[in-house]
């Protein structure tokens, strides 16, 4: 893992990690339950966009992805897909239960129980999901990580790729997604 | 022209939930579609078969995550039918009001919904923050915003807190106030009309076809299908409601037929609130001991309740021990989810495809399971 | 033609970015108004556009990157010929002509850069958006050729001038109302505002021309759309609502008047694009010609009311 | 409505060969069926008001070695559900479709056999993966198959007792 | 059907331009996130003072979140173990079924409900009453009546009614299989009983075999650690149910009477299949056996099982010391006493009756002709009561009166001499079994009853159990409780009464015993015959004078290292009431551990 503590960043890095922390985009993709309570959080009741967060179409445009979940081989072969089309520098939040252990199906056999061995994780939550103040005050940690220069797992990614790649064929067989599903 | 192959979703904004449409388009119709359902798929059929009768209280209602509620109630309404168990009377009146504020909730949100596809998102953000109220007074009945697991197979899990009826009944006229302006602004617009009227069709022979049920099929086929009305169960057949139907199955109508549900079911919460007994016991155990070893007499029931979406049912079979021996789940937009879809995405225009998805109400974790 | 001009065009440029953002910052909070919300911060803006700049970016082609280039290029050039109240960096050179002719090289090089994307969103996209050009273009340029005919001149500047003097009564949004209109709604289609925005619809083509760019891509891109909007809110408000008699009461019309689209469009669900062309040649172009046959031939509007 | 489900019970009994019958509960039956009569079943009990299929699934009865193939139906008008049940060899899965009589059958049967290895002749899709995606070992509803092992081996699980050991006496949160 | 177009309706969306936001205020969601509600299922928190470690709250937990941790610093006690639930946010769905079975009532949630962090231990945690942030947060979930998942009332034990009085018929009945279902339902399978039962039965694997109805698996389970089941089913001390978890908050399982049922419902056939089962192949080794009580038993069944050759020593005519001659019939019927010594003489064990060890046989004969030698002799005299007329001819002892009982029942000695007027002193279970005996004696002499107790313990400190009090006074017994004897009146050579005063105290600061009376509360109990029953003590006379130096004896008990050996004599073991004090469930424990400690010690010397 990268030194958390150290700050070696020059000044460019430090206000880059100022607009980055300011302004994170998340991906706009439900991969579990926990997406239910995304909707509360970015609409009126307690307004995201307050913290500069905002739901994006493309994992291009993304900076945050946020695994609302358990997640199935299926989905998780989709979510290293988009996590690596993602631009650096880009976050994993996790939700949940289920992205730590496994949650309630940890002996189910579709479903992952270390999310980490697979992505790198900026932050976890707890709660079976969290709650949309729970989520917010996740975001409000995740900015100040950022500002601080902690939130390094897309660095530790490229830098463990092989590890990374490794546990994800151990576990999913193929990475590769097949689209040839019914013809 | 050549077909392109495009994939509205699993990441993609227009979809909700974790679910994939393979289109294949030539300009923006859509000349073939297939569903692509399994992202959400966790084994819960089996996982089931591994825990006890009270355990699988919190798996229960990660099935259907936009309306937990039915899954509890479809659960314990097989077990009771199983165990030959008569809850408390109070019991079937508590749950009867759960079941109409989960469907208050995910109709709002429904409502609200039809504002993402269309792109009227000011809509979107009003009806999820009103729903939120919903879901605040579930918590303080149940203890969770989200699931509940409240519906317990023996009646409900607790008493209800004080004061909550005087609360529910302050909240049902503030929505009476708000909901309408939802109508003002959405089902009243030109432009609305101009993108859901007449299309997106869902004619009856293909109701049965497919075997829809819920508002499709009510939409559709003008008649009362509606299992509250058709199978009453709790104490549905001791509430006076109307079942919206229609004759002519465009977006527009099933979107309408929404919003007067959520009105029918303001009436059912309000009369639940009149005719609910004050006092009496709320929960029997359906078998003797402690929950560790409950058992449920050997035998397989189908239990079927109406969702939101339609016949929501739990095929169960046990087998007289301590955890069930099969369950199946019938997610009610199975058929429109899957056959539906690809059937019946054909000829519509790619942005009209989000918005099937959202008028039929298809709920992708409900059909991964 | 001289250095000056030169800096004054890029004091311009500088100070229409600026502006614009702030703009749509403060829109934003409007918007957020609207849906019973905060909203995000005032410079947000400033901070979504720097922090895409800062982004590792990824190129689909040389196409791809060319497309922003050349996007870029020539919207910065349309800006600089844009006239703000009376102020010009390149003076006759505001001519309606040039500035569409330039800021149809921006799009195009949108939609060049993002075809070569290779993504099938993005082509839906294109094709949409150009699509959405034709049917706004159409009536707007019927509009625009009838104030050349009236007023006897391209030059927006002019036009703006022109107008001036007379308060309110000698817009032409006033001295022709229809044509008013027409631009009105035109403006909508031009800054891919609700319900013309079907070529960015998130929930339909996942953002469309947008999809495959991030990174400093997307903060091009976003500069550009804010320069974009500046010069089709500067068009309008020039050719239409009278310019501005000083930068103050400039920025002031400019800010209602974008500010007004805004709010029209939070209570707009989006057209489909066959829709939006429908519309558009429907209503808008009925008008447009009315109201060129209304100023060719009755003269009324041309240099007062009747 | 006891006596409706009676009616079409009796009715039920003189037309098709039932094996078995059951009483459920009052707005539901079962009837258990041979394995070649369940078309002709089907086609009668839809055309006796059973016109919805609610859904198909099967249970592995592993200690018979069967499998037993559930057809549930529901009837609008009358409000009565027909649970149609028949036993399959559980060593040689297989069946015929029923999509020409209920078109919504199509996916249910390829479900069962995701599920349980359960091949339905004539329907030509139901060979195809519907949930699952590169499945590599005995279809998993099968009693026989353990979720907790396949788990195990595939998806490691953190060690929560090295975790907690360290804990004691130690720092708590 | 639907609704008009309106141009100009959604513009009226405008309004909320001015109006307030719904939103919620930044402090409510990051300063102070909002108050939950009070039902709100969030962090847990776990009174450790009230949590008894018993696991239940693990074994409900659908997501197995749960485990339990041994914390070093706590200490073991009787009904609590040294566990603590440590919960994984790794799994934990929140469903607070934990919350709702907790037996202790400790096990709660906070209302506390935001936790992040990067470092993924901090989502282990050993919940305390701080929870998980020390921050001692408001109580969120909290069980109530409704919401509870325990079955906290016993199936009620049908009993004889009081003309059960008339005859030696067995009080309890015993359940029935729906019964003996419906109670092994309860069990939370904890296992507390276990470490608490002197003889670490399988306790909660045989509720399961039960509630399994495998009936042939529960005796399995049941001979593993106790071959007595017949006897203890019925009379055992049951300290297991006194720490069972379920009596926290409602009424301990039955587990003596479920062990009854066990022993009373299989088949025969099963029952002996299941106890056969455990006997190996023979093995080269004999082992010598003093005293037929429930440690010798114990050790005989166990080494034979073990493959030893086994004989057994008794006194008197039938083999069972304490259960054939201690335990009145109305508990302990013959035929379940003969039940449990023929299934263990079935196992090939010896018996040598009417063989007295010290007169027909010495130990060091023993010691020759046995490889070992286990003593397992009981307190087999009754303690003496040294007050004025005590020597009198009609002053009785408990022990002896209970033999000759069970032999008239028996048929094979005549009915005890029992007067119309009795008097028993004593206030223990003991007392209470002569009471009762003299009762039923009385009514099929006399037809009528009068027994009279008198114990120096009150009603609240009596040593006996609550339920023999209750069912004695209503068979009549007239209770003298709190009053201790202070002399036996005899007046012309025949007693008349007992004198008793009211008694102050029992013991004196130093805890020693030294009843003081209140002189002027005082009165005779009017009687013509007198039982003493203040307990027993052993008979040591068949050990010689020079092994009793080389043990150790204190206050009539033998020290034994753990598995019964004696230390300077390795070939001697001694168990049972002699080393631990009288009660069968010790001496069976006793006679098991002795029997794997002379399988330990013969082991070692055939090497």
């Amino acid at each position: 893992m990268v030194l958390e503590n150290q700050d070696n960043r020059n000044l460019w890095e430090k206000i880059g990690d100022y607009f980055s922390a300011n302004s994170i985009w998340m991906k706009w993709y439900c991969t579990g339950c926990g997406a239910i309570e995304l909707p509360p959080t970015m609409t009126s009741r307690f307004d995201m966009e307050r913290l500069g967060m905002g739901p994006m179409a493309t994992p291009r445009q993304a900076d945050v992805m946020l695994i609302t979940g358990y997640l199935s081989t299926k989905t998780l072969r989709r979510v290293i897909y988009s996590y690596e089309q993602m631009q650096d520098p880009k976050y994993i939040v996790a939700f949940g239960s289920c992205t730590i252990n496994g949650g309630v199906y940890y002996d189910s056999y579709a479903t992952i129980n270390q999310l980490d061995k697979y992505i790198p994780v900026d932050l976890y939550i707890a709660g079976c999901m969290p709650r949309p103040e729970a989520v917010m005050n996740a975001f409000a940690d995740l900015i100040s990580m950022i500002k601080k220069g902690q939130a390094n797992g897309w660095r530790h990614y490229q830098e463990n790729y092989e590890w990374y790649k490794k546990n994800q064929l151990d576990s999913l067989e193929e990475v590769i997604i097949h689209d040839e599903f019914h013809e | 022209m050549k077909e392109v192959k495009l994939f509205l979703g699993p990441q993609h904004p227009g979809m909700h939930g974790n679910y994939s449409v393979q289109m294949y388009v030539d300009g923006d119709i859509v000349k073939k579609a297939r569903p692509t359902p399994g992202f959400l798929h966790r084994g819960f059929e089996k996982l089931m078969e591994r825990r006890l009768w009270m355990g699988n209280l919190a798996l229960i209602p990660r099935i259907c995550v936009v309306e937990p509620d039915i899954n509890e109630m479809v659960y314990a309404q097989g077990i009771e039918m199983l165990a030959k168990v008569e809850i408390p009377e109070k019991a079937h009146w508590i749950r009867m009001m759960i079941l109409e504020m989960a469907r208050l909730a995910i109709h709002i949100m429904g409502l609200g919904g039809i504002g993402g596809p269309t792109g009227l998102y000011t809509l979107t953000y009003w009806a999820i923050a009103q729903r939120d109220l919903i879901l605040d007074l579930f918590e303080e009945i149940t203890g969770a915003r989200v699931y509940h697991m409240y519906i317990v197979p023996g009646g409900v899990r607790k008493q209800l807190p004080d004061g909550i009826l005087e609360k529910l009944s302050e909240l049902l006229d503030e929505l009476e106030v708000k909901i309408p302006e939802y109508r003002e602004l959405g089902l009243k617009h030109p432009i609305i009309h101009k993108r859901l009227k007449d299309n997106i069709m869902l004619p009856e022979d293909v109701v049965w076809e497919v075997g829809i049920t819920g508002i499709g099929m009510r939409s559709a086929t003008n008649k009362e299908y509606d299992l509250r009305k058709v199978q009453p169960y709790a104490r549905y057949d001791q509430v006076e409601f109307d079942v919206p139907v229609a004759n002519y199955s465009d977006a527009l109508t099933r979107v309408n037929i929404k919003y007067k549900e959520i009105f029918q079911s303001i009436r059912i919460l309000r009369q639940v609130i009149e005719k609910m007994p004050k006092e009496g016991e709320v929960r029997t155990k359906i078998s003797t001991g402690s929950a560790l070893r409950w058992k449920v007499p050997a035998g397989m029931v189908y239990s079927a309740i109406e969702s939101s979406r339609g016949e929501y049912g739990y095929f169960i079979v046990s087998d007289g021990k301590e955890m069930p021996y099969r369950i199946a789940v019938r997610g009610a937009s199975y058929p429109q989810g899957l056959l539906g879809i690809e059937k019946y995405l054909v000829d519509c225009r790619i942005d009209d495809a989000s918005l099937w998805m959202d008028t039929m109400g298809v709920c992708s974790p409900e059909i991964d399971r | 033609m001289t250095v000056m001009n030169f800096v004054y065009g890029f004091i311009i440029l500088l100070a229409a970015f600026i502006f614009q953002t702030t703009i749509t910052g403060f829109n934003r909070k409007v918007t957020a108004r609207i849906q019973k919300r905060y909203g995000p911060r005032w410079y947000q803006q400033f901070l979504d556009i720097f922090k895409a700049l800062r982004k590792s970016s990824i190129t689909h082609g040389w196409i791809f990157d060319f497309g922003v280039i050349m996007a870029l290029g020539g919207i910065m050039a349309t800006v600089i010929f844009i006239p703000v109240a009376g102020f010009e960096a390149f003076p006759n050179m505001d001519n309606v002509y040039i500035i569409s002719y330039l800021l149809a090289i921006g799009m195009l090089g949108m939609a060049m850069s993002a075809a070569g994307s290779g993504n099938p969103w993005a082509s839906i996209g294109v094709s949409r958006a150009l699509t959405n050009m034709l049917a706004y273009d159409i009536p707007l340029m019927i509009v625009i050729f009838t104030l050349i005919f009236a007023f006897d001149t391209a030059s927006v500047s002019e036009i703006a001038a022109m107008q001036q003097g007379m308060g309110i009564l000698g817009w032409n949004a006033i001295r022709m109302p229809l044509g008013g209109i027409v631009a009105f709604i035109a403006l909508f289609g031009m800054l891919g505002k609700k319900p013309f925005d079907s070529f960015i619809a998130p929930a339909e083509i996942a953002s469309g021309p947008m999809v495959e760019y991030g990174g400093k891509h997307l903060g091009f891109m976003f500069i550009l759309h804010e320069l974009m909007t500046f010069i089709e809110v500067s068009l309008i408000l020039n050719l239409f609502f009278g310019g501005g008699s000083s930068i103050l009461v400039y920025a002031i019309k400019y800010a209602i008047l974008y500010t007004l689209v805004n709010i029209i469009s939070q209570v707009m669900p989006r057209y489909k694009i066959d829709q939006a062309v429908k519309f558009f040649y429907r209503v808008p172009l009925v008008f447009a010609i009315i109201q060129g046959l209304v100023v060719i031939f009755l003269g009324w509007g041309v240099s007062v009311w009747f | 409505m006891m006596n409706s489900m009676n009616n079409i019970m009796k009715q039920v009994d003189d037309v098709l060969n039932v094996l078995n019958k059951e009483v459920i509960s009052n707005r539901q039956f079962a009837i258990d069926i041979n394995k070649g009569d369940v078309h002709q079943a089907l086609t009668y009990l839809k055309s006796i008001g059973f016109t919805q299929l609610s859904i198909i699934t099967c249970v592995d009865l592993i200690a018979d070695n069967k499998f037993q193939l559930i057809y549930i139906l529901n009837n609008w008008e009358l409000g009565l559900f027909v649970i149609v049940r028949t036993d399959i060899d559980r060593d040689n899965p297989s069946y015929v479709t029923v999509v020409n009589i209920f078109p919504g059958a199509k996916y249910y049967e390829r479900e069962v056999h995701e599920f349980f290895g359960v091949t339905f002749e004539g329907n030509d899709s139901s060979f195809k993966p519907l949930l699952l995606e590169i499945w590599d070992d005995i279809p998993p509803l099968r009693k026989d198959f353990d979720p907790q092992v396949y788990s195990d081996r595939k998806f490691e699980k953190r060690d929560s007792d090295k975790i907690y050991r360290s804990k004691i006496g130690g720092v708590k949160l | 059907m639907n609704e008009r177009k309106s141009f100009f309706a959604p513009v009226k969306a405008w309004k909320y331009l001015l109006k307030k936001p719904v939103t919620i205020k930044k402090e409510d969601v990051f300063d102070n996130p909002r108050e939950a509600s009070d039902q709100y299922r969030g962090f847990h928190q776990n009174d450790w003072d009230k949590c008894i470690g018993c696991g239940t709250c693990a074994s409900i937990c659908p997501t197995n979140a749960i485990s339990m941790v041994e914390i070093a610093s706590l200490k073991i006690e009787d009904g609590k173990k040294n566990e603590r639930p440590a919960l994984d946010y790794g799994r934990c769905s929140f469903c607070a079924l934990c919350v709702d079975i907790c037996v202790s009532d400790s096990l709660k949630m906070t209302k506390e409900y935001v936790h992040l962090s990067k470092d993924i231990d901090s989502f282990y945690f050993i919940p305390d009453i701080n929870g998980i942030h020390n921050t001692q947060e408001k109580q969120g979930y909290v069980r109530d009546e409704t919401s509870e998942l325990l079955d906290l009332e016993r199936v009620k034990m049908a009993h004889e009614d009081v003309s059960r009085k008339n005859s030696f018929i067995e009080i309890v009945k015993g359940y029935s299989m729906e019964m003996a279902l419906a109670e092994s339902a309860r069990c939370v399978e904890c296992g507390i009983c276990t470490a608490t039962c002197p003889a670490h039965m399988n306790i909660p694997e045989y509720i399961r075999s039960i509630y399994e109805n495998d009936l042939k698996g529960a005796v399995t389970h049941l001979y593993k650690t106790n071959p007595l089941s017949n006897v203890c089913g019925r009379i055992c001390t049951h300290l297991c149910e006194g720490a069972c978890s379920l009596a926290v908050r409602g009424e301990a399982i039955s587990i003596r009477w479920l062990k009854r049922y066990i022993v009373d419902n299989t088949p025969i056939e099963d029952y002996e299949e299941a106890v056969l089962s455990f006997v190996t192949e023979p093995v080269n080794g004999k082992v010598g056996i003093v005293g037929s009580g429930p440690s010798g038993l114990s050790a005989a069944y166990y080494l034979r099982t073990l493959g030893y050759e086994v004989d057994v020593y008794e006194k008197r005519a039938i083999p069972g010391g304490v259960i054939s001659y201690g335990g009145p019939e109305y508990r302990l019927p013959e035929a379940s006493v003969q039940k449990d010594i023929g299934m263990i003489k079935k196992t090939g064990v010896n018996f040598i009756t009417n063989t007295k060890v010290g007169t027909d046989i010495t130990l060091e004969q023993l010691k020759e002709k046995y490889d070992a030698v286990f003593l397992g002799i009981g307190f087999s005299l009754s303690r003496p009561l040294n007050i004025p007329g005590s020597d009198h001819k009609n002053v009785e002892y408990a022990i002896p009166l209970l033999a000759e009982t069970r032999d008239y029942l028996r048929g094979s000695s005549k009915m005890p001499d029992v007067h119309e007027k009795v008097v028993v002193i004593g206030g223990g279970n003991v007392a209470f079994d002569v009471a009762r005996t003299l009762l039923r004696l009385q009514i099929e002499k006399y037809g009528k009853v009068n027994v009279a107790m008198a114990s120096l313990e009150n009603r609240d400190i009596l040593p006996a159990d609550l339920e023999e009090l209750e069912e004695g006074e209503e068979e009549g017994i007239i209770g003298s409780f709190g009053y201790g004897p202070e002399e036996i009146v005899v007046e012309n050579n025949k007693i008349v009464g007992l004198k008793v005063n009211k008694v102050i105290s029992i013991f004196d600061e130093d805890k020693r015993f030294n009843p003081k009376y209140d002189k002027t509360d005082s009165y005779v109990i009017e009687a013509t015959q007198v039982y003493i029953s203040t307990g027993q003590m052993p008979e040591y006379d068949m050990i010689t004078d020079d092994m009793k130096e080389k043990m150790e004896i204190v206050r009539g008990k033998i020290i034994t290292g753990e598995y019964g050996q004696v230390e300077n004599l390795p070939w001697l073991f001694a168990g049972g009431d002699i080393v631990r004090g009288p009660d069968i469930i010790n001496g069976v424990a006793n006679g098991h551990d002795s029997a794997y400690g002379i399988d330990l010690y013969l082991q070692s010397k055939n090497k």
